[in-house]
């Protein structure tokens, strides 16, 4: 394939290859490569431009915490592209295509890279010192430019193709992380037959096992054990194992959220399987055994392709089957890149020289370096790294006790591995607000008090040997089971030619060049350097929160993992404190970037939220209803024939209900069954009303308020039977209206006898209206006589109708005859077809919401929530006449009585006639004085509901308006953009004001 | 493992809300001709009529759509000392049942709660997504769920698309 | 204070950096002060900043218990308007707005104000009278607002997805053209340095325990862990905090502390100029000058101090997101956080005098109150001045919930930010 | 997502099942119309939002549909108790209130 492949390395699938594009090219790699592995073994380091300074950049991790290989990637086909992947992440499988990004116009020559020309100008937070003039330039020319440049990828353009999943998941104890210590707390777990879940965000368990050489395990090979043991845990019918799946946030009471990846890495995933679940793991015990992240040294040019964590080309080399150089030199202030040293040189890459800035590293690792012909710099640094799109030379320096640097010459070649020392893993920790406490021997911070039923194992806690990860990971599992009150068997896992090790931390490599001079970064993707950070401690920048905001550092889409520790000491070098003082930025979720669709699970089109239908929709869509969306519901809104518009058919509904029957959908009115001895007077304490003398079978309009006075709901109530009650709500107000009665029973009037049963849903409702509506509902009646003297307005009965059990009701919300018909929800669409084949014989029409509000307004019956706001009292909507004038206390009665309720100023419900009758006020104008033209306006108040009434062949509104009752008769001005509309202050009621019509 | 789970919707049957106080629930039961249930998720059963207990006080009690009258007219006829609501639900809902190997997990892509603490014969009052369901566990590998109907179809919704999911085999 | 300008950095380019200065000095806490501000918040600092400039009173402090700027300040989705319904919020907003416009120059600071406009969208017939009954006030206040049919939001921002069959269709949408956004640190530390200059004290990491009051009731000073302070007057611009010290000053509030998040993406290439809101599908979306997708919504459902939040939320505003611009799916959540904001009845701010003698108070701002800032920052500091309030803020007492004169724009329009 | 221990189903249930409802043990005055404005305006609208240890009103309403009382920590967010409605608020014994995230040492 190429020279960058070591044969008999790596864990990668030999016999399978793959081919994918990058930038156009196509490359090859193997089943189980990852893009960055695979362009590596192809020889290619430049994967990459940085955000500001558009510096070439190649990957500098092999993980998850990558900040410099992101990647665009898609599979083909629309709506699958996706920017800012990481190239070391994502696995290549045949046919997948990636290119670079923040390039322009190639990777290879990128224009914007004409920024680091110029960093000198480009220092932390200089946009917030300059681009202030002229003002005018800011909006044209600065942000179109700031914006332009900043940015990684490019988004996607098209819909998602994909969809995502959720799952719920309990389990005894999860386990967060599958290296050895994660592995071995999974072994004892499982073994002691409690739930265990186990999740690694890498394809294969292992961890660090599948990077390190190997070391003996219980006498065999580490990758005979780690196939045994993940074959035993494979075997557990308690244990689940998820791989792909990354805890990305630690939330309350142990709820850990798991994004799994189940198709990214498939050339062709079966048709109906979803991209990535989103599972919602709640455990009684969490171990965190996340391990340790190598942290980078920081030095001018450090940034450079070819400059690799040494862990990273230790991991490409073990797991791949790549060696990410042919000549490396070394640096490191910790004594693990010399293990990583070793097993490159054991595979035939030239170790040039291992520098260390330390004065003593142990015997044993110079004997081995000396084995392998390394030559050995103690108390050395890196000054520089040359060459530009791939490191050529380094600049080494000896460092004197007293930190001075003096050159020793330039060592070729075509890779520097760095190693800064560890950073344990506490990012979920930290979610739960843990707190962290300063080792200060190491330097670390480690986990200190808890929140939450967590154990930490392994590097987590700073422990650096397998042989102390697997005894970790036991002690965990059997502390996790101690606290439920279990025990778990010891396990002892031997380790033989384990690698232990320790090392120092360094704020900055030692140079004698200018520190304002070098390009050290710390935050690779936000380029951030360590004279940034220094600089904004000097401008005062004196908390590492502030740090952060002002250089960007940690903001990266690495979220720090590579740069908070770096940054927090140079920031305390600075400040001349001790680094636990000056502390660490926040971690928050997600541990790493997660789709936004994987957040969205099912959640996407129809089932984006539900959509309530009732019984009678179906018949309605067959009928070429259209519909609006009213809360959850979606009602038919008017049933234009063809050719009509919605004026065209309200106008007709209006005018067949009004001469003859028409027919409404009434269904999604709320229903609240109230019952019991005590059901009057706990409406006569929720509603205005007084209910104590309705007698059975009658019914009365209901108006509910809030504590605070204002109009919440309304309906009417019918009663049933002394101690039954049918109450009906608004179609919004239905939820809200029986969880305030809910919460008034249970908390203030327990003692009363009553209880409430929601029955929107039991009922299908049809509403008929006009003068031949008895006409269409008695033949139905199997004889039950609805004349109006046995009948009457506002009565209520229980009967058949049609042969369905039914309440019917003789109410009316169009000032017409009217009745409405309530049968059991299913039988809904039937009674509708039975009365609409009978109305054929009639001229009946069906109507939808659009003409019932014509209707009710041309009544002036108000609609809450349109002609109210939650500021209106009943007072203010011309409904004194609802309030019990006798009862003692209702809901919000004494709110009525404070000062501000009292104003005649208040806004009050009136009627408008337009003087231009055609003129069909906009709903929400505004309302002036007449003849006031200033602004700002003196505003009287607003139009409420405004229509074309067919019925008196002009306009009508309702507005509210301030002092309206007083401004009866009097003209009012409605400004518009266009013209100023005239109106007269009327009555509400526009038609048929003695009612007659109703009582037919 | 192929997946076998099956989503139905079942027929009407009789549902009654019933609420009381505590100190009733014995004459309750004795004109129901069987024992109230006492603690929330328990469920009693009697022939073809079958009571759960929801809240402390209420209960969900289910039968064959022509037996309602029958438990309508013994509890009315107790009322006078045994005051209680007794409200016909049998139309507010809509029955879907789930059975399989799987249906459990297929459960779980949108249910928050811990369905292996539900035992067979029992059954409470939770959550579906956004939709509040009675969730009965009628056996081992079986499952009732009882959906106010405008919300069914998005339960059902949600459980096609599930079921889809676990036939991928992913 | 030196003043910044393209050629003082050049100047600094070119020698290194050797004359940088703090923005604002780390000042020593006195004993004794004419005014204290506590919370350095954009308002607390910008009532310091003006009290200085405008009204000559320079010993000043502003006490903060944590890092200035770190409270709602430093975590808020940075929205600006000012089309709000009421004629005294539209006033205070817009009052905001014209100070916004300008403020760079005046504080010598780029605070990035943005007007890239504000989009509200509109998803039912309920939405659309409720914008046109703001479009119409606004217009006749002297707001600009307009109405966009579909067709015309989706030209002005091509991502949206305004499909007539969609879960909540686009039925149009307001639009505030001077709305737009502002870089929130910014905000914080460009008026802490103009005040700084101005000779106001900064005190961070300073918890003020108590308010002391003396034996005529007045204010005397407050209680801090460095030590009493003596003061005139105090001034409680403390968010996330307001109720816990004027607990300590014996003045109860109406006010609930709730967990508001936030979340950004990973930063991508300008995809869409404007900032949409859509508060029937619950959420809002912007994208800063760096990149990433900034998104908020409502509140948690649960009173709290724990600037933590839940997952349900989150994944309820992401899928709002999604259904409105469902290109965003493949787009990736790079962080989420939590402030804590203060909530009164009426979702309009409690901005004024208090019963108590020298005592001021600026709170309640919701989920809305950054747009305020200058403005707010600007009357409040008039009001410290004149013990009086400015004609702008006279409406927002503390009274007004005794007598029932609510400003509820909640009620009239439950619209948020 | 909170765990809440509903105190009629005695069993710890998803938060989701669940509603905030306010702070707990705000009666509604006796005789309303006897209040002055102030007392009024302090039963409506007057919050004690403590930092600290809140008692509080939820509802188990995807569930036995029960209000009931809890106390909660509001800076750690954890449930120190949940009682049934009419129940006294009981003496418990702090935890130790949570560190204030904000304060730097
Ligand atoms: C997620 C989120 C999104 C938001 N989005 C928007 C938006 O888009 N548009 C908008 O207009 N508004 C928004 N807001 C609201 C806005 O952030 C706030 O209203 C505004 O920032 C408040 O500013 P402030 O200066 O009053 O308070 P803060 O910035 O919160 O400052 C108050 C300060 O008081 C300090 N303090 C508290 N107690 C004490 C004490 N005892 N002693 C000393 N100091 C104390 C705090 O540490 C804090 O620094 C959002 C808020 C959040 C949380
Ligand atoms: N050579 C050295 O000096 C040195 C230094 C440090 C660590 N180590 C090695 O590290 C090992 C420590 O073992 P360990 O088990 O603690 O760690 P580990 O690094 O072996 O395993 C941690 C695993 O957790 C996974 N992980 C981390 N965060 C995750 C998340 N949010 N979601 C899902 N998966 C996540 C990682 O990808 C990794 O696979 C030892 O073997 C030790 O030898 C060696
Ligand atoms: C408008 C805005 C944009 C932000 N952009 C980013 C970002 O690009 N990267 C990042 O890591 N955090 C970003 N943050 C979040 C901050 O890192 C931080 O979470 C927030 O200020 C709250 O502070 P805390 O998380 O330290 O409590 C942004 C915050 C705001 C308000
Ligand atoms: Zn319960």
């Amino acid at each position: 394939m190429n020279n960058w492949r070591v044969d008999g390395k790596g864990r990668i699938n030999r016999d399978k290859r793959v081919r994918f594009t990058f930038d156009g090219v196509s490359f090859e790699g193997f089943e189980g490569d990852t893009v960055a592995s695979a362009l590596l073994a192809n020889g290619v380091h430049l994967m990459g431009r940085s955000f500001k300074y558009h510096r070439p950049r190649g990957p500098v991790t092999a993980g998850s915490e990558e900040p410099n290989a992101l990647i665009g990637t898609s599979r083909g086909g629309s709506g699958r592209f996706e920017p800012n992947t990481r190239a070391t992440v994502q696995e290549i499988y045949e046919g997948l295509t990636t290119v670079s990004q923040n390039k322009w116009p190639s990777l290879n020559f990128d224009v914007g890279a004409v920024n680091d020309k110029l960093h000198k100008l480009f220092a932390a937070g200089f946009y917030y010192k300059t681009f202030m003039w002229p003002k005018s330039f800011w909006d044209k020319v600065y942000e179109p430019v700031i914006r332009a440049s900043a940015g990684l990828g490019v988004s996607p353009a098209e819909p998602d193709a994909d969809t995502y999943a959720s799952r719920y998941l309990h389990t005894d104890l999860l386990i967060v992380g599958a290296g050895p210590s994660g592995l071995a707390a999974a072994l004892t777990a499982a073994r002691s037959g409690v739930d265990v879940v186990l999740v690694d965000e890498h394809r294969e368990l292992g961890g660090s096992l599948l990077s390190e050489a190997p070391t003996a395990i219980d006498g065999k090979s580490a990758e005979s054990w780690l196939a045994e043991t993940v074959a035993e845990l494979n075997a557990y019918p308690n244990l689940r194992v998820m791989t792909r799946a990354t805890a990305i946030g630690y939330y309350h009471e142990n709820m850990v959220g798991v994004a799994e990846k189940l198709t990214d890495h498939l050339a062709e995933p079966p048709a109906t399987a979803p991209r990535e679940r989103m599972w919602r793991i709640r455990a009684q015990e969490v171990i965190l055994a996340q391990g340790a992240l190598e942290r980078p040294l920081v030095f001018d040019g450090n940034d450079r392709p070819g400059v690799m964590m040494a862990s990273a080309a230790q991991t490409y080399l073990n797991r791949f089957g790549v060696k990410v150089g042919n000549a490396a030199v070394v640096v490191t202030s910790h004594d693990s890149a010399w293990y990583a040293a070793f097993d490159l040189a054991d595979a035939g890459v030239n170790i040039a020289a291992i520098v260390d800035v330390r004065a003593s590293v142990s015997e044993h690792l110079q004997a081995e370096a000396r084995k392998r012909d390394i030559s050995i710099k103690l108390e050395h640094t890196v000054t520089t790294v040359l060459g530009k799109k791939r490191v050529s030379r380094v600049k080494l320096g000896k460092v004197s006790e007293d930190g001075n640097v003096s050159g020793i010459g330039t060592v070729s070649c075509d890779t520097l591995l760095m190693c800064g020392g560890w950073t344990p893993s506490l990012h979920l920790f930290s979610h739960t607000k843990g707190s962290l406490h300063w080792d200060a021997e190491n330097e670390v911070f480690l986990p200190g008090e808890k929140t939450e039923r967590c154990h930490i194992a392994g590097g987590g806690r700073g422990l650096w040997s397998q042989q102390a990860a697997f005894d970790d990971g036991v002690h965990a599992a059997q502390q996790a089971l101690a606290s439920r009150g279990q025990s778990a068997p010891a396990l002892s896992i031997d380790v033989d030619g384990d690698r232990t090790g320790s090392g120092i931390i360094m704020e900055e490599l030692p140079s004698n060049d200018d520190k304002f001079a070098r390009r050290a970064f710390v935050d690779f993707q936000n380029d951030v350097t360590a004279k940034d950070i220094r600089l904004a401690v000097r401008e005062g920048m004196l908390s590492i929160e502030h740090v952060k905001r002002f250089t960007t550092n940690g903001m990266a889409t690495d979220q720090g993992k590579m740069s908070n520790m770096n940054g927090l000491k140079i920031a305390a070098d600075e400040l001349g404190r001790p680094a636990p003082k000056v502390g660490l930025t926040t971690f928050r979720p997600p541990y790493t970037p997660t789709s936004f669709g994987t957040f969205a699970g099912y959640h996407k089109d129809a089932l984006f939220e539900v959509t309530r239908k009732t019984n009678i929709d179906s018949w309605a869509e067959e009928n070429g209803a259209v519909f609006e969306p009213v809360s959850l519901w979606r009602r038919a809104r008017y049933f234009p024939k063809t050719g009509e518009g919605m004026h065209g058919a309200v106008a007709r509904e209006c005018r067949q209900t009004r001469a003859s029957v028409g027919m409404f959908d009434a269904s999604t009115l709320g229903k609240i069954e109230v019952v019991g001895p005590d059901a009057a007077e706990f409406l006569n304490r929720m509603y205005t009303n007084p209910w104590s003398k309705l007698a059975p079978g009658r019914c009365r309009y209901g108006l509910l308020l809030g504590e605070d006075g204002f109009i919440r709901d309304d309906g009417v109530i019918g009663r049933i039977s002394n101690d039954r009650f049918h109450v009906t709500t608004t179609t919004g107000g239905a939820a809200r209206v029986l969880t305030m009665m809910e919460h008034f029973l249970q908390t203030e009037w327990s003692d009363l006898d009553v209880w409430l049963t929601s029955t929107t849903e039991q009922w299908s409702t049809i509403a008929l209206n006009g003068p031949n509506a008895r006409k269409i509902l008695e033949p139905f009646m199997e004889g039950a006589d609805l004349s109006a003297e046995a009948f009457p307005h506002m009565a209520l009965r229980e009967c058949t109708v049609g042969g369905f059990e039914a309440r019917l009701f003789r109410v009316s919300f169009t000032g017409e005859l009217g009745f409405e018909v309530n049968v059991p929800s299913e039988h809904g669409r039937a009674l509708w077809e039975i009365l609409y084949e009978e109305g054929k014989k009639h001229d009946m029409c069906v109507y939808g919401t659009e003409t019932m509000h014509v209707l009710r307004a041309e009544k002036g019956y108000i609609i809450v929530g349109q002609d109210t706001d939650g500021t209106v009292t009943p007072v203010d909507a011309g409904l004194s006449w609802a309030i019990g004038k006798k009862k003692p206390d209702f809901v919000g009665k004494r709110s009525l009585k404070r000062p501000d309720m009292l104003l005649p100023t208040r806004k009050q419900l009136v009627g408008l006639l337009t003087e231009d009758p055609n003129v069909v006020l906009e709903e929400g104008a505004q309302i002036v004085e007449a003849g006031d033209t200033a602004i700002p306006a003196k505003m009287l108040g607003h139009v409420t509901s405004s229509y074309w009434s067919e019925t008196l062949g002009r306009s009508i509104a309702m507005a509210l308006l301030e002092g309206g009752f007083e401004r009866n008769g009097t003209s009012i001005d409605i400004p518009m953009p266009e013209k100023t509309h005239r109106a007269t202050v009327t009555g509400t009621v526009f038609y048929d004001p003695d009612g007659e019509r109703i009582n037919m | 493992m192929t997946f076998t789970t099956t989503v139905e919707t079942l027929p009407t049957m009789g549902r009654y809300n019933l609420r009381c106080k505590r100190e009733n629930t014995v004459a309750l039961s004795k004109s129901l001709g069987f024992d109230l249930p006492s603690s929330i998720g328990e469920a009693a059963r009697s022939g073809t009529q079958s009571a759960l207990k929801l809240g402390p006080d209420e209960w969900l009690l289910t039968c064959p759509m022509e037996e309602r009258a029958t438990i309508r007219q013994s509890l009315t006829d107790v009322y006078p000392e045994a005051v209680h609501s007794l409200t016909d639900i049998s139309s507010r809902e809509i029955s879907i049942r789930v059975s399989g190997d799987q249906a459990e997990e297929l459960l779980s892509t949108s249910c928050p709660r811990n369905l292996a603490k539900l035992s067979t014969g029992c059954g409470v009052r939770t959550i579906f997504d956004s939709v509040q369901v009675v969730l009965m566990r009628e056996g081992d590998r079986q499952f009732r769920l009882d959906v106010w109907r405008s919300f069914a179809p998005h339960v059902l919704g949600l459980l096609a698309v599930a079921c889809a999911e676990f036939e991928s085999g992913l | 204070m030196s003043k910044f300008s393209a050629l003082t950095l050049l100047k600094g380019a070119l020698t290194g950096y050797k004359n940088v200065e703090p923005q604002w000095p780390d000042a020593e806490l006195k004993s004794e002060y004419d005014v204290i501000i506590v919370g350095a918040g954009g308002h607390g600092l910008g009532a310091a900043y003006y009290l200085a400039k405008e009204h000559g009173i320079t010993n000043v402090a502003v006490i903060d218990k944590g890092w200035l700027g770190g409270g709602n300040t430093g975590r808020n989705t940075t929205i600006i308007r000012s089309n709000y319904l009421y004629d005294e919020s539209a006033r205070l907003y817009d009052h905001a707005v014209d100070l916004w416009d300008g403020l760079s120059q005046e504080l010598n600071y780029n605070v990035m104000f943005s007007q890239r406009g504000v989009m509200m969208l509109a998803h039912n017939v309920h939405d659309v009278q409720s914008f046109k009954r703001h479009i119409h006030a606004n217009r006749l206040n002297g707001v600009d607002n307009v109405w966009l049919t579909p067709e015309q939001a989706k030209e002005k921002c091509p991502p949206l997805n305004i499909s007539p069959t969609a879960r909540y269709p686009v039925m149009g949408a307001a639009f505030q053209q001077r709305a737009g956004t502002a870089r929130h640190d910014a905000v914080a530390w460009g008026y802490a340095r103009a005040a700084a200059a101005r000779g106001v004290d900064i005190i961070q990491n300073c918890p003020v325990l108590s308010i002391e009051r003396g034996p005529n009731g007045a204010v005397a000073g407050l209680q801090t862990p460095r030590g009493f302070v003596k003061a005139k007057k105090i001034a409680v611009s403390a968010a996330g905090g307001t109720s816990v010290v004027m607990d300590t000053a014996g003045v109860r509030l109406p006010l609930e502390s709730y967990p508001l998040q936030a979340l950004v993406s990973e930063p991508v290439k300008p995809i869409f100029p404007q900032v949409v809101m859509s508060n029937t599908v619950h959420a809002y979306i912007s994208q800063s000058d760096k990149g990433e997708l900034v998104i908020g919504s409502g509140t948690d459902q649960y009173v709290s101090y724990s600037q933590r939040g839940g997952l349900p939320l989150i994944e309820h505003t992401i899928a709002s997101i999604c259904e409105v611009f469902p290109i965003f799916r493949r787009m990736r959540m790079l962080r989420k956080w939590g402030g804590v904001v203060d909530v009164t009845p009426d979702r309009s701010p409690i901005l004024g005098k208090t019963p108590v003698q020298g005592l001021y108070l600026n709170c309640g701002w919701g989920t809305g109150g950054f747009k305020a800032t200058p403005g707010s920052a600007h009357v409040f500091a008039h009001t410290i001045a004149k013990d009086e309030p400015h004609p702008i803020n006279a409406p927002f007492t503390l009274s007004r919930f005794e007598t029932g004169r609510l400003i509820d724009e909640a009620a009239a329009a439950a619209v948020a930010h | 997502m909170l765990l809440i221990d509903c105190p009629y189903c005695k069993e710890k249930l998803p938060e989701l099942e669940f509603e905030y409802a306010g702070q707990a043990h705000i009666a509604r005055p006796e005789h309303p119309a006897e209040q002055s404005d102030a007392e009024w305006r302090d039963y409506l609208f007057i919050r004690s939002n403590v930092r600290g240890d809140h008692a509080e009103q939820w509802r188990h309403t995807h569930g036995c549909g029960r209000y009931f009382n809890a106390v909660r920590n509001t800076v750690s967010d954890k449930f120190i108790a949940t009682y049934e409605i009419g129940q006294p608020r009981p003496t418990v014994t702090k935890e130790g209130e949570e560190r204030d995230e904000q304060l730097e040492s």
